[in-house]
């Protein structure tokens, strides 16, 4: 059986079951939602997983228990998350994935739920290895800060950029270790490394919070961030740009959480019956010296 | 037929860290006998007990259970291996039913499933052989100490033991309930099981034992059969004095020097706690030493607890000195001059993990601290003081008080109180667990005090204590002061007779 | 109801029911569909998970102890059954029983041989399970076979009533209350909690004993990581944080002393959904669109309820404990 | 730095006066912190430099001065799950006030405001603990909960869940200061230590304390306000914490309700523990805590620096508590 229909409606109750709301990353895409709530005349539905699968898959089911028109579901992991989509669908509610996808051999966009909206945690971290190689000498050694261990966007980041600096013979990543994407881990976990690995000339962040804590981790040792050691970081916050106006942080690939428009468009558009693509891509820009001024006004 | 001894222990040794508390112990039991272990506070009877049950591990030394050698390396293989044990502190489970303080370890099955209406049959039964007759399902923390102790008692008698010890089984005992031991005890030795009796009271002895075994520091002194010996030989080998010096000291130290004055210190109008203490009313004055008198359970621990606001009382009143209502705090009755040494020396008495000497200073901290620092050497000084005075047994004053044999905690427990100089000093049963020779001791500087114008109120199960040590007994029964005993009246037949009254077997 | 004691004991044990029933009546009253069915089965088939580790830990408890590992415990077993997914349920259930046996079983080596108390152990425990599940999983979810029967003991319902996975808890359930009440087993359990001094010279086997509740634990956490696995259809490394907190925040609610001696299975049980029920609410009231409650103030208020529920607690079965502290 | 840590040792005794058997326990846990070192110039690149040294004093203060606190708690017979989260309340009130209008017009006042506000809400979170746990017999552990899980959440609704950055160096002297070109905080941690054991083995509080953990019920009928210890604790370890909280905000010039003091709870009973405190109550050695909080970062730094990941490191540091623990225990047997 195919998607379940969404009729066309003045005001939609709708489900957004966040993940976690520990970063600032997910406070903007919260925001975002709550802010789109109002524009587009949803009733919102509002739960928070503080960080268990588990949990969000209750939620959802809460959400189906209380009848919501449709569900926006950033799942927090791909494979835990399958049995709401599903369970949501044989509800008769059609379910809209954010920022994260589900396993594709279980659950299929545009079968198991509506579509898939936000970028490609992979594709963040292979531009920020392009541009890294097309703005070195060619030898780096690279240290890397992870994620959350075991989270989908440290395993995918780690992988998108790992694999493209694996082609380059004269750049080596010497250490990979956690700063749990947050700002003090990652600066306890920099000032370490930095001990142990002294030659380091790349900082590689899985966020943007971690890359400002390797920043002060490298002025704190004396080390001039920029000049001495390039960082190349993700997610475009505000504090990401002014840095790199400043100079410290080379790049930060946008990872933009802003996805309350878009979701309102899409579930317009699918409720009229047009065709939704089974990807709404949603563009990632690349933040450097050249652009990061133009857009820190709107960064979050 | 007197054959292989159900017991045999020899050369016995053991030590906790550098200190000696068996050098070379020994212990030879009939079957079918009653047999008594005596010896001074750390003597080493406990320990001895604790090895033999498997409890300690003994560092060197035979067992021979009826010529067997064994080991036992828990209680419970002691107890599959025929012997049953009662502790000295009552080993029991607050919050479990009496049924399963019972039955514990041998709880009747269906099934594979505990049969509780079975269960509590059983347990009844057992406890009518006490004559006790209570609730089986209620939790054991709803009985009173004595109480307490048979149960302890009839649970370690309820196995089918080749040999029962108990470890100052009549230490909450009064006397109808030590006669109703006595006559189980006898049971037993019909039946054939010996049992070891382990007691302080001398007269006891003479009273169910067929032979007894003195112990002195650590060693086997003698053997004897309990008709071969009298009651001041037997004080003079577990001493080591000779007997005609102490004879001529008199069996107690009380000597009963003075009267009190006429000033009042302490008055008790109509107390009652809203449960067991009902309408308790007593003087204490000046330089007095003042007996309480009562049965187990008459509320005597209740009403001097309310006294120095360890309980709150729910009506009557007090006055002490020139204050004139109750205490709202234990450090508000410290600071006007009362000290209480009470009864249950484990759970209200030691801090365990703390040497003698911060468990002797720490009712008196705040006379001691000079704005909130403890001066080290004044501290030191009045410490080794009161070790020497009381002659504590110690391997210093830094060592932990819970290393200390329970006697030698009773006597810094009361040096606790000493220091703080009080005005009156109330003492539950302190002489309980302590043997004769420090009894003396205590009774002796208790004495002294009261001469130098010091009070005390004290509690006390042993009517020859009471009679020879106090100028005025009061007595209570179910929580009321029913008389009090002064001058000619006072003997230990009057005693008797005022604290049983007509209240025969209420105390159950 | 098994005839333990014939007077009530106290208030404790009734007053959580009491609390859960005024919960669901003031729910019922205020939410559409929430008594609903569907809302029922999947409050029970998510909290399962929950019931049975606030199981294994109320008996912990009893003991005086405490098993702070329960929640990696949950992740390590549920990447194993993960791996064994593919042989279906018949093999994986076992594989994660067996987890969490293992780990209770280091627990109980840890704290009966070596000495160390069961606060540490179980915590070195949390961590080391923890990361023995990250290692076996490669740090990211396992994804488990979805053509065995694996995944259908999770996500589908006995007779399309009751998921599986209630009915799991529910024989756990029944069998430690049984067990509690009415096996030597039991009494042993809570003779230690009691006074474990008391225990041991009268004869317990204390060390045994322990040991066999630090793997009951174990246990009820292996299956509780199996139900995640199939429930949820992964296995997840990194799940569990923090779930050792609300089965200790459940079992007090049930009114089991922390001291141990004294506790309740069928109030743990209670204590158990009453925290559910929590998280519930909160979801159904952001649904009203009345006020939208923050992630935050979720917090505050859950914080402020656990306050409420354990002053209560403690007035109820007070008594008992001031009586005695006083004398 | 390893040598004033030996003689710091020698004032760990709990009990007045020093003998043998106690210096060789303290000794147990201080030889173990040396092995850790031995090892460390062995594996570890670049081990022995002073840069090390500061970055291991930078960032072993937090957990040192909570676990301080937490040693103190443990004494009285408690425990105490708040501290992370007081931390981030702390670390949040801190440059909420310093950020605030009036903090801009008058930095200085607001600054020493600043700083007030943020021990004082440490304060006011141990002097709750205490008071739940005194006025209703709740059991640490669980009142504590309370505000394990509500603290952090105001701390969040405090600040909307946003970072707050700040560029206030006088504040960030806190975190990232020196004196003497030792780290500002890791002094404080010494100066925590130095005057709280000072307090434990001489004052007449210090003896209070290890009554009331050692026994209550003998202590209350000793005179002793069993409540007014226990409150007292408490307080002492939430402003512990409240300052710890401020460390972390002023060393990253930002505070994070959602991250800052998260699991610290954990690694400062670890800390402790492993300095030789026992659950059951009755024991504080101080120096202990420190030595044991050094244990932990080391090994902690040995780990990351040696390229272990963190899934690893776990289970490491999981053997190395108990290891560290069953040493300590059959020592002090
Ligand atoms: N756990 C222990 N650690 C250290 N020393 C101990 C320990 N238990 C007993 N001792 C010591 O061993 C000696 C014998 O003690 P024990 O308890 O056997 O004496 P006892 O004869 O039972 O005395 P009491 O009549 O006072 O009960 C004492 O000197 C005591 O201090
Ligand atoms: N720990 C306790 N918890 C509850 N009730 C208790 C406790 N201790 C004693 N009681 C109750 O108080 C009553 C009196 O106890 P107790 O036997 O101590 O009286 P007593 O006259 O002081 O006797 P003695 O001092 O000779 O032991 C008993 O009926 C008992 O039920
Ligand atoms: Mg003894
Ligand atoms: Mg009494």
């Amino acid at each position: 059986q195919g998607l379940p229909p969404l009729e066309q409606k003045d005001q939609y109750t709708v489900g957004f079951a966040q993940t976690e709301s520990n970063n600032p990353w997910r406070i903007a895409q919260t925001k975002s939602f709550q802010d789109t709530a109002a524009s587009c005349n949803w009733n919102l539905v509002y739960t928070d997983a503080a960080g268990s699968a588990a949990k969000q898959v209750a939620d959802v089911d809460s959400m189906i228990a209380q009848g919501v028109d449709a569900i926006f579901l950033p799942p927090r992991e791909e494979q835990p998350l399958l049995p709401a989509v599903l369970r949501a669908k044989g509800a008769g509610i059609p379910v809209f994935l954010v920022d994260r996808s589900v396993d594709p051999n279980v659950a299929k966009a545009g079968v198991d739920y509506v579509t898939f909206m936000g970028s490609d945690f992979i594709e963040q971290g292979r531009r920020a290895a392009e541009w890294l190689i097309a703005n070195s000498d060619g030898t780096e050694v690279i240290v890397e800060l992870e994620g959350t261990t075991g989270s989908s966007p440290a395993n995918d980041r780690k992988k998108g950029f790992d694999d493209a600096v694996a082609g380059q013979s004269g750049m080596t990543i010497v250490a990979s270790q956690s700063g749990d994407f947050a700002r003090d881990k990652g600066r306890q976990v920099m000032e370490t490394l930095l001990q142990s690995h002294p030659d380091v000339t790349v900082v590689y962040a899985h966020n943007d919070e971690m890359a400002i804590g390797a920043i002060q981790a490298l002025e704190a040792a004396g080390r001039k961030p920029g000049e001495d050691v390039t960082l190349v970081s993700i997610d475009g916050t505000r504090d990401a740009l002014q840095a790199i106006i400043d100079g410290k942080l080379g790049v930060s690939v946008e990872s933009a959480p802003f996805f309350g428009p878009v979701a309102c468009d899409t579930m317009k558009a699918y409720a009229a019956g047009e065709d939704v693509p089974t990807w709404v891509k949603v563009e990632d820009r690349v933040f450097t010296k050249d652009n990061a001024a133009d857009h820190i006004g709107e960064a979050y | 037929m007197v054959d292989t001894p159900v017991l045999k222990m020899t050369a016995i040794r053991k030590s906790f860290g550098d200190v000696p508390a068996l050098t070379d112990a020994a212990l030879t039991i009939r079957p079918g006998e009653v047999h008594a272990l005596i010896g001074q506070n750390g003597a080493g009877k406990s320990t001895m007990i604790k090895i033999l049950n498997g409890a300690y591990r003994k560092d060197a030394g035979e067992i021979e259970l009826d010529g067997q050698a064994v080991r036992f390396s828990s209680p419970h293989e002691a107890q599959l291996g025929g012997i049953s044990t009662i502790f000295q502190e009552v080993n029991l489970v607050h919050y479990r039913s009496v049924t399963e303080n019972i039955v514990l370890g041998q709880e009747p099955k269906k099934f594979g499933m505990i049969d509780w209406p079975k269960a509590h049959r059983r347990a009844e039964e057992v406890l009518q052989r006490f004559g006790l007759n209570l609730d089986v399902r209620q939790p054991l923390h709803h009985c009173n100490i004595a109480v307490q102790q048979l149960i302890a008692i009839a649970r370690a008698v309820s196995f089918d033991a080749r040999l029962v010890i108990m470890d100052e089984p009549t230490s909450s005992l009064d006397s109808q309930e030590k006669q109703v031991l006595f006559r189980v005890i006898r049971d037993l030795s019909a039946q054939g099981v010996a049992v070891l009796y382990v007691s302080h009271h001398l007269e006891e002895l003479f009273e169910v034992c067929d032979r007894v075994t003195v112990m002195r520091n650590g060693s086997m002194i003698a053997t004897h059969e309990m008709s071969d010996v009298t009651k001041l030989g037997l004080v003079s080998e577990m001493i080591g004095r000779d007997a005609n010096q102490i004879a001529e000291s008199g069996a107690t130290g009380f000597g009963k020097t003075h009267a009190g004055s006429q000033t009042v210190v302490l008055e008790l109008q109509n107390l009652s706690n809203g449960t067991n203490v009902k309408d308790a009313s007593l003087i204490v004055h000046q330089g007095e030493i003042v007996g309480l008198a009562g049965l187990l359970g008459a509320g005597r621990t209740e009403t001097v607890a309310m006294i120095f606001c360890a309980d709150h009382p729910a009506g009557g009143n007090m006055a002490f000195k020139e204050h004139r209502s109750f205490f709202r705090e234990p450090a508000e009755a410290i600071n006007a001059g009362i000290g209480y040494c009470t009864e249950d020396r484990k759970a209200e008495g030691i801090i365990p993990g703390l040497s003698i000497r911060e468990n002797l200073t720490l009712a008196m901290i705040p006379r001691l601290a000079k704005r909130g620092v403890i001066p080290r050497m004044a501290e030191r000084e009045m410490v080794a003081d009161f070790i020497d005075k009381l002659s504590v047994k110690c391997a210093g004053m830094d060592q932990p008080i819970r290393e200390l044999s329970g006697g030698n905690q009773q006597k810094v427990l009361l040096a606790r109180w000493m220091a703080t100089q009080p005005d009156l000093l109330i003492l539950d049963e302190p002489t309980r667990g302590i043997d004769v020779g420090a009894k003396r001791e205590i009774q002796t500087l208790i004495e002294g005090l009261s001469a130098a114008g010091l009070s005390v109120l004290m509690i006390s199960s042993e009517f020859e204590e009471l009679v020879e040590g106090a100028n005025r007994v009061v007595v209570l029964q179910e929580g009321k002061a029913i008389t009090t005993l002064t001058g000619g009246d006072l003997n230990e037949d009057s005693l008797l007779a005022a604290v049983a009254g007509e209240a025969e077997g209420a105390a159950l | 109801m098994f005839g333990m004691f014939n007077r009530s004991r106290d208030l404790r044990t009734e007053g959580v029911w009491i609390a859960v029933v005024l919960v669901v009546i003031f729910a019922t009253l205020r939410y559409d569909n929430f008594m609903g069915l569907y809302n029922v089965q999947t409050f029970f088939g998510y909290n399962s998970m929950f019931i049975l580790i606030a199981l294994g830990m109320a008996l912990v408890i009893m003991t005086g102890g405490i098993d702070l590992s329960v929640g990696s415990v949950v992740a390590l077993s549920s990447v194993v059954a993960a791996y064994t997914s593919p042989y279906g349920i018949e093999l994986a259930l076992p594989a994660g029983l067996l987890t969490g046996i293992a780990a209770g079983a280091i627990n109980a080596f840890l704290i009966t041989k070596m000495r160390i108390v069961p606060f540490i152990a179980t915590l070195a425990m949390m961590l080391g399970a923890r990361g023995m599940a990250l290692v076996l999983a490669d740090n990211k979810s396992v994804s488990v076979d979805w053509t065995s029967n694996f995944t259908k003991f999770g996500l589908t319902r006995a007779f399309g009533l009751i998921p599986w996975a209630v009915i799991l808890a529910a024989v756990v359930f029944l069998a430690l209350w049984i067990m509690l009440e009415r096996t030597t087993l039991g009494r042993r359990i809570l003779t230690i909690g009691g006074n474990p001094e008391a225990a041991k010279l009268m004869g317990v086997p204390v060390n045994q004993t322990l040991a066999i509740t630090y793997i009951i634990s174990g246990a009820c956490a292996g299956l509780a990581g199996v139900i995640l696995a199939s429930g949820f259809g992964a296995g997840q490394p990194l799940e569990g944080l923090g779930w050792e907190l609300s089965a200790i925040a459940s079992v007090v609610v049930g009114g089991t002393l922390l001291t141990g001696g004294v506790g309740s299975i069928p109030a743990t049980l209670a204590g158990a959904v009453l925290l559910g029920l929590i998280f519930n609410i909160l979801n159904f009231e952001n649904g009203l669109g009345v006020i939208s409650l923050s992630a935050y103030w979720q917090s505050v208020i859950r914080g402020g309820f656990l306050l409420i529920v354990v002053i209560l607690q403690s007035r109820s079965g007070g008594g008992l404990a001031r009586r005695r502290g006083t004398t | 730095m390893t040598m004033t840590k030996a003689t710091d040792m020698t004032g760990s005794s709990t009990s007045g006066k020093m003998n043998f058997g106690q210096l060789a326990r303290d000794n147990g846990t201080f030889l173990a912190l040396i092995a850790l070192i031995v090892i460390n110039m062995i594996i570890t690149p670049n081990f022995l430099q002073v840069q090390t040294l500061y970055v291991n004093l930078t960032q072993v203060a937090t957990i040192a001065i909570v676990a301080i606190g937490m040693t103190l708690v443990i004494a009285s017979g408690g425990i105490d799950l708040s501290v992370g989260a007081v931390m981030a309340l702390s670390g949040a009130l801190a440059p909420f006030v310093f950020l605030s209008e009036f903090g801009m017009a008058s930095p200085g006042l607001a600054l020493v405001l600043s700083i007030a506000v943020a021990l004082l809400a440490g304060l006011l979170c141990g002097m709750f603990n205490g008071w739940l746990i005194n006025q209703f017999a709740i059991q640490p552990i669980v009142a504590t909960l309370v505000l394990f899980i509500a603290a952090r959440g105001l701390a969040q609704v405090l600040t909307n869940g946003n970072l707050q950055v700040f560029d206030n160096p006088a504040f960030e002297f806190i975190g990232s200061g020196r004196v003497l070109g030792i780290p500002f905080q890791a002094l404080m941690a010494v100066a925590f230590a130095l005057i709280l054991s000072w307090v434990v083995r001489r004052t007449a509080y210090g003896r209070y304390l290890l009554a009331v953990g050692g026994n209550a019920k003998a202590a209350r009928l000793s005179g002793i306000s069993v409540n007014r210890v226990r409150l007292a604790t408490y307080a002492i370890c939430g402003v512990l914490a409240g300052f710890a909280g401020m460390v972390v905000s002023a060393i990253n010039s930002a505070s994070d309700a959602n991250q800052t003091g998260q699991l610290m709870e954990l690694d400062a009973i670890a800390a402790a523990v492993v300095g030789g405190a026992n659950l059951m109550g009755g024991k504080a050695p101080i120096i202990g805590a420190l030595i044991g909080a050094a244990i932990i970062q080391l090994v902690k730094y040995t780990l990351l620096a040696n390229g272990v990941h963190d899934a690893v490191a776990l289970i490491a540091k999981a053997v190395i508590i108990i290891l560290a623990v069953y040493f300590q225990f059959n020592r002090s047997e």
